[in-house]
């Protein structure tokens, strides 16, 4: 029985302070297959796969591999039983090679000597496969961010390993590199190779898999067939609901005659040339590729990044925040895609995240008024229905979903006009999530604020907002009317300028 | 000894910077500490009216740093050398190397064999004559009913430090009467607030301790304090309370000198800071005048007891 | 919950350390918990009291002032040198050294905060250059010969309790109150635990360190003058390592030196268990040479327990 | 590629002030470029040079030893003690001292790989209970009396070259292999500039943490017993501060006090500056209180200098 299966995962459990990330979930990999991993941010794709390596030690369950039992795996144990993993956040060391990445942890040596000589070979060698041109002896922080995953995907591959977890790795790649990516993970399954391979874009998974595992909210779902499996299916597995019913409608609030944020031709952080506008009680959509630019956009209208040129309007005045502080203050909030790095101070409690950017504003000679201060903490635990026993509970014990509403709560305390979601329910669970999106709704229509969304989601997208601009390399490539709103049309948009460099490139 | 086929002799074109007078590279334990930056100063200000070149550094009570320094003094030609050793046994080599090389080296305070003339205190003895001074109070004050309790304060970590202490506790049993004292606590302080922390938590364990012998300037002052503030401040300081330490430096002298504090005597050497930098001067004349010191080369400082009666002249040359 | 229990366990810990010191001390001799010694004691420890509070809030930040213990010998020089070369007003003497130190530690913001230099860095440079500054201004010289009055600070009395143990008194609690009432203190748990996050809710990073450096700065200034009048000398020299000696108290009190965790009770108790090592180990006449030893085991073992538990909770 | 250019450049610049500073001494004193004096410099910071590989190491990976000096002083007095006290061979107390000064780096590795103590804490801890130690073994009180042969360490010459500039040359050119030609000096960098994915690249962190402070810790007695020999006695308080020397040799050599960043030849280059500096300021009779303030200065100007370089590119 189990000679079928080089991999098994049973009944993980996987437990964070105040989140249950793996509820119960069992996995089966078997020789020469490729099974694909999918569900919604956050329904534990990466916790799961990070078991397999130890970077992730399970609560309870099982980890099976090649018939031996463990408890839980620890990264050298995983190499020896030839597992290879490429992680969703980058692994790699900046001040190190291109081909010293590739070998990390398992250089070529002679006794303690590296042969790097022979390194660069075989990563020239594993580059050429690829068909991707990077010189192996470049450091990896003066490559691409694009060249990079290739770099992580060429160490997996040249492990020689046995299974080979893939986590989002076409996220950042163009698709060409996609394309050349696809050729070596084909052919390392016909040399017998087992795959699990994670990704959001569901073309890729019909192409390449030939099962399909579906978790939702941290727990397993249903394992299909993919030749016998649907998309409409699939998205009803992975979103537990119909999709229609997954955005709250919203009647029509729109305040035409009141533009909150105007940009002209922005420049800078990467970004060139945008101009947009979001008006009182509307949400405009921001669409693209992953690394398309848009939280750039995002960081520069905050004043978290420097901007070179254009102008930027708050209700048609013009203003120049060169630090999140006077964004602030002007009327603008964050909500960051980044909630662990950028977001929740996990360290402090509920009542201080909310109350940070006032608390000088309700402070007298830097004194705090302590009851405003849990007043206001306790109002917005009340709005967002933020579940905790206590005020004073650190953001650590909380879930993602009531941490990205205390930190929502944090900028409507903060009384901001517009408000820029980055991927607002990144890592949410789904009923958190449609909780989001209802107070989204409330914003415009009974507070009139005006949203700026940002969000690789397609649903998402086209199902919150009331405009798309869409964005790649920088560049704003398209705008979209709620009537227009069009899956095609707005990737089409998104890789507008990718392929027309990649045709520049081939002429 | 000092060895000659080595590269830092062979520097030894010691030729005299044109016109000017000797040049002098003086290196001692550390600047940081008064009774040295007073000398020192004296010294300096001694020096540049006579017209001598001189350079003047502390290593900062570090052996190696002192080789090094004389090693630079070698190099920029220096016609007399005079190390005051960090530890004399630890720069006998260089010395030795300076001496190939054609240059005068003094030392002051030990009896090192690679120099051309000791100038030489022995801290056993000195610490015995602190002991001897603190003996006569003790007698004067103390019986053998009423024993005196005593602390001694001391900076174990430096070689010289201790040898000093290890001779307070000597003169202590030599010169006092038969068991009018006692020793209860042997306490840290070179710094003054180390000293007035320590000799504080002493007299709550002790508070019947009323004499405090301790090696140097910072003791004193630490050990005056201590007591100025125990008793309620100058003037409120029984009879038979004292601080008995060496070093001399204006503001012990002060105390001293004021006569209602708790300071009782200090052990110095020629005198004020500048009788010592004058007879240091001396020194440097005699060695340079090429004086032949083969004989004895082992000039021993006087030392001396400075009390209440005497403490005028030595302010005076402060 | 659970984990609350085991904060406020963990926050007690460093006062059950204490309270088994002191058992220890009073067996040894009983003389240690004489009230009088009691009040020798928190006088001696004064200094390092009013200097932990900056090296609270630096530490807090996770970063570190090197600098604390030049700045108190350079003020000492300073404060010294207006009022007896310069015959300068006490008051003033006192309020222009204060100044100086604030500045100092604003250097040590400067270079941390708009340089970017690593504080270990940036601090030790100028505990470097001020220790030269302080030699030169004193030629190593001792400065004395104060005023009656100025003796108030370190060695006066209020009733039976020392002046100098009335100011740290104020100074904790001022501390307190800025670590638990005060919107820096917020910010300064939040910089020095998520640095980006604080940036994004508006907060002024560079201000803050700025600031807390600043502070760092006048409460070591503020030690060196309670230490200049109860020494009632001035020495370049004075504050030689202190540094080190404030750090421990701090850490020992349970601030976590990456910065983000830790109260201003615990360093109160940190700075106590110091004082009552040094004290006790003094009373119980205990070889200088072993008390390093003692010194380092404890820091180690104070220190390395705090981080087991912190690991074990991790996983 | 551009990028390649300036960190070229800033790898060349520390170079290019260490030239600086030979031409202005040259200037002052044309002694300076002599020859011997040129050795003797270089024999003066040898111990700087051997201890600074394994600080090297130690920084590389984002942590700090404060234990060094206190290392050398230890090493001092062993060496010493087991020459001069227990007769031993020469050899044998050599080899015994070099193993306990790797067993202190062990210790230092435990309480921050196993333990998890931040290395400042932990190597201060190291520092202050070993000097005790130190101290205890000696008394104080310094020992001396080796045979002659122990002398070749510190003040031999092979030809012209002293013998402590050959065993320097030969550190640095080992520690150079280290950090370039062998796989755990390519972890070394990997740790310090990406702990997390060296872990999932299977490299055991925790190991590679015992190996660089036993590395340091050995490099440190290697420097101790240099010293010993050089000075011919053994203190116990030889090493006193030496630690800070030693980080600024590195620190100014380029080499990141965050970790992951930092090469070999550019901390041969921080120590020969802070050689010159020493003995450059003692050939032009500058005031050693002035030595101070400069020795700051420079460490200020020359870190911030890279600090703001690095803030420019940032952005
Ligand atoms: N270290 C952690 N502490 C607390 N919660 C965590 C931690 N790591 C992950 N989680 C939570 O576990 C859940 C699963 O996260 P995971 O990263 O596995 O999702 P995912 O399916 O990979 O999502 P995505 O598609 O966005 O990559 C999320 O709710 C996340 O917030
Ligand atoms: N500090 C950085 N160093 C190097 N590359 C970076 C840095 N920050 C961002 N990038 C890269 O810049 C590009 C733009 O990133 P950005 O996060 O703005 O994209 P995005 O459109 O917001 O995508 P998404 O939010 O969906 O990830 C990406 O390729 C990203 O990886
Ligand atoms: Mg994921
Ligand atoms: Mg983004």
């Amino acid at each position: 029985m189990s000679e079928e299966y080089v991999l098994q995962l049973e009944h993980i459990r996987k437990e964070y302070p105040g989140v249950v990330a793996l509820k119960d979930v069992t996995l089966e990999l078997r020789k020469g297959e490729i099974l694909a991993l999918i569900g919604e941010n956050g329904a534990g794709k990466s916790t799961l796969i990070k078991c397999c390596s130890g970077a992730v030690i399970p609560t309870s369950g099982k980890i099976i591999v090649n018939g031996k039992e463990y408890d839980s795996m620890t990264p050298q144990l995983a190499a020896e039983n030839g597992i290879a993993i490429i992680y969703q956040e980058f692994n790699n060391v900046k001040e190190l090679s291109a081909a010293e990445n590739l070998f990390l942890g398992r250089p070529i040596k002679k006794g303690i000597v590296v042969d790097k000589k022979a390194m660069e070979r075989e990563a020239a060698k594993a580059f050429e496969q690829l068909r991707i041109k990077i010189n192996p002896k470049t450091l990896m922080k003066d490559l691409t961010v694009g060249y990079q995953q290739m770099v992580e995907i060429a160490k997996a591959i040249q492990q020689d390993a046995k299974i080979l977890i893939m986590d989002e790795p076409s996220a950042p790649l163009t698709s060409a590199e996609v394309e050349s990516m696809f050729r070596v993970v084909e052919r390392l399954r016909k040399e017998g190779i087992s795959i699990i391979y994670i990704s959001h874009r569901l073309e890729e998974i019909y192409r390449l898999s030939d099962r399909i595992l579906v978790l939702r909210d941290g727990e397993y779902v249903k394992t299909l067939q993919t030749s016998e499996s649907h998309v409409q299916e699939l998205i009803k597995l992975m979103v537990g609901r119909e999709l229609t019913e997954t955005y709250p409608p919203r009647g029509d609030c729109i305040d035409k005659s009141q533009v909150v944020l105007e940009v002209k031709d922005l420049t800078g952080n990467g970004d060139e040339n945008i101009s947009l506008k979001v008006h009182k009680g509307e949400i405009l959509g921001l669409g693209g590729l992953v690394g398309a630019g848009r939280t750039e956009l995002a960081e520069m209208i905050f004043g978290a990044a420097k901007r070179q040129s254009g102008q930027m309007f708050i209700n048609g005045k013009e203003v120049n925040p060169k630090t999140p502080r006077e964004a602030i203050d002007t009327g603008i909030a964050l909500v960051p895609e980044d909630r662990k790095r950028h977001g929740a101070m996990l360290g402090i409690s509920i009542k201080d995240n909310i109350n940070m950017p006032i608390y000088e504003k309700n402070s007298t000679l830097s004194v705090i008024n302590s009851k405003k201060e849990v007043a206001t903490a306790e109002k917005y635990r009340e709005n967002m229905a933020i579940k905790t026993p206590s005020l004073h509970q650190l953001m650590k014990n909380l879930s993602g979903g009531n941490q990205q509403k205390v930190i929502l709560g944090r900028w409507l305390a903060a009384n901001s006009e517009l408000i820029i979601f980055d991927e607002p329910t990144r890592g949410i669970d789904v009923g958190a999530k449609y909780e989001i999106y209802k107070i989204m709704n409330d914003l415009v229509e009974k507070e009139g604020k005006a949203i700026l969304m940002i969000s690789s989601e397609m649903e998402e997208l086209m199902g919150m907002s009331d405009r798309i601009v869409v964005l790649s390399e920088g560049k704003m490539t398209g705008e979209l009317a709620k009537e227009e709103f069009n899956q095609e049309v707005i990737m089409e948009f998104a890789s507008e300028a990718r392929t027309s460099i990649e045709e520049e490139k081939t002429v | 000894g000092g060895k000659s086929d080595d590269g830092g002799s062979a520097d030894g074109d010691s030729d005299k910077d044109s016109g000017g007078k000797e040049k002098i590279g003086i290196t001692i334990q550390s600047l940081k500490n008064d009774y040295w930056a007073g000398v020192m100063g004296k010294l300096e200000e001694l020096l540049k009216e006579e017209g001598y070149e001189y350079t003047l550094v502390d290593c900062s009570d570090n052996a190696p740093t002192q080789v090094s320094q004389i090693e630079n003094f070698i190099t920029s030609g220096c016609d007399l050398i005079m190390v005051h050793p960090s530890d004399a046994e630890a720069v006998e080599g260089i010395c030795g190397e300076a001496l190939d090389a054609g240059i005068k080296v003094m030392c002051w305070d030990d009896p090192m064999e690679n120099t051309t003339a000791n100038w030489i205190l022995d801290n056993t003895a000195l610490g015995r004559d602190i002991g001897e001074a603190t003996a006569e109070f003790i007698n004067a004050n103390y019986t053998k009913d009423a024993p005196a309790k005593v602390c001694t304060i001391g900076y174990p970590s430096t070689k010289v430090l201790l040898e000093r202490e290890t001779g307070i506790k000597e003169g202590l049993e030599e010169f006092c009467d038969d068991g009018v004292f006692e020793i209860v606590a042997s306490v840290e302080g070179i710094e003054a607030d180390k000293a007035l922390a320590n000799v504080e938590t002493v007299l709550q364990a002790h508070p019947d301790c009323t004499i405090f012998a301790g090696v140097g300037a910072g003791a004193m002052i630490g050990a005056n304090e201590a007591l100025l503030q125990k008793f309620g401040g100058a003037g409120k300081i029984p009879e038979n309370v004292g601080v008995i330490t060496t070093d001399v430096t204006m503001q012990q002298l002060e105390s001293l000198k004021a006569g209602d504090e708790a300071v009782r005597a200090i052990v110095g050497f020629e005198g004020s800071s500048l009788d010592t930098a004058k007879a240091c001067l001396e020194m440097y004349k005699r060695i340079l005048s090429g004086e032949d010191f083969s004989g004895d080369k082992n000039v021993v400082r006087p030392t001396r007891a400075i009390t209440v009666d005497d403490v005028d002249d030595i302010i005076a040359g402060m | 919950m659970k984990s609350k229990v085991v904060y406020q366990l963990k926050d007690k810990a460093i006062w059950l350390v204490l309270i088994f010191l002191v058992i220890v001390f009073t067996i040894a001799n009983p003389r240690f918990v004489n009230p009088n010694n009691i009040l020798t004691l928190l006088r001696q420890v004064s200094m390092y009291g009013i200097a932990s509070i900056g090296m609270t809030f630096v530490i807090l930040l996770g970063d570190i002032d090197l600098s604390t213990g030049t700045i108190i010998s350079f003020v000492n020089i300073i404060c010294a040198y207006f009022m007896v070369h310069m015959g300068m007003n006490m008051w003033l003497a006192i309020i222009l050294t204060l100044l100086a130190s604030t500045v100092i530690g604003l250097l040590n913001g400067f270079m941390v905060s708009t340089v970017g230099m690593p504080a270990i860095i940036a601090t030790f440079a100028v505990q470097t250059a001020f220790q030269g500054l302080a030699l030169i201004i004193s030629g190593g010289l001792p400065i004395n010969g104060f005023t009656e009055k100025f003796k108030v600070f370190g060695q006066g009395y209020v009733g039976i309790i020392p002046v100098p143990v009335i100011i740290m008194a104020l100074c904790f609690a001022l501390g307190s109150f800025i670590l638990n009432k005060t919107y820096f203190g917020r910010y300064f748990y939040a910089v020095g635990g998520n640095i980006e996050a604080a940036k994004l809710s508006g907060i002024r990073v560079g201000r803050i360190k700025y600031l807390v450096f600043a502070i760092s700065g006048f409460f070591a200034g503020l030690a060196g003058i309670v230490m200049l009048s109860r020494v009632n000398s001035g020495m370049a020299t004075a504050g030689l390592g202190y540094e080190f000696d404030v750090i421990t108290c701090v850490v020992l009190g349970g601030v976590s030196v990456t910065g983000g965790y830790g109260k201003m009770s615990g360093v109160v108790a940190g700075t106590f268990i110091i004082g009552a090592l040094q004290n006790g180990m003094v009373l119980m006449n205990i070889n200088s040479y072993v008390q390093d030893i003692v010194m380092g085991v404890v820091l180690a073992l104070a220190v390395g327990f705090d981080c087991i538990q912190k690991k074990r909770k991790a996983n």
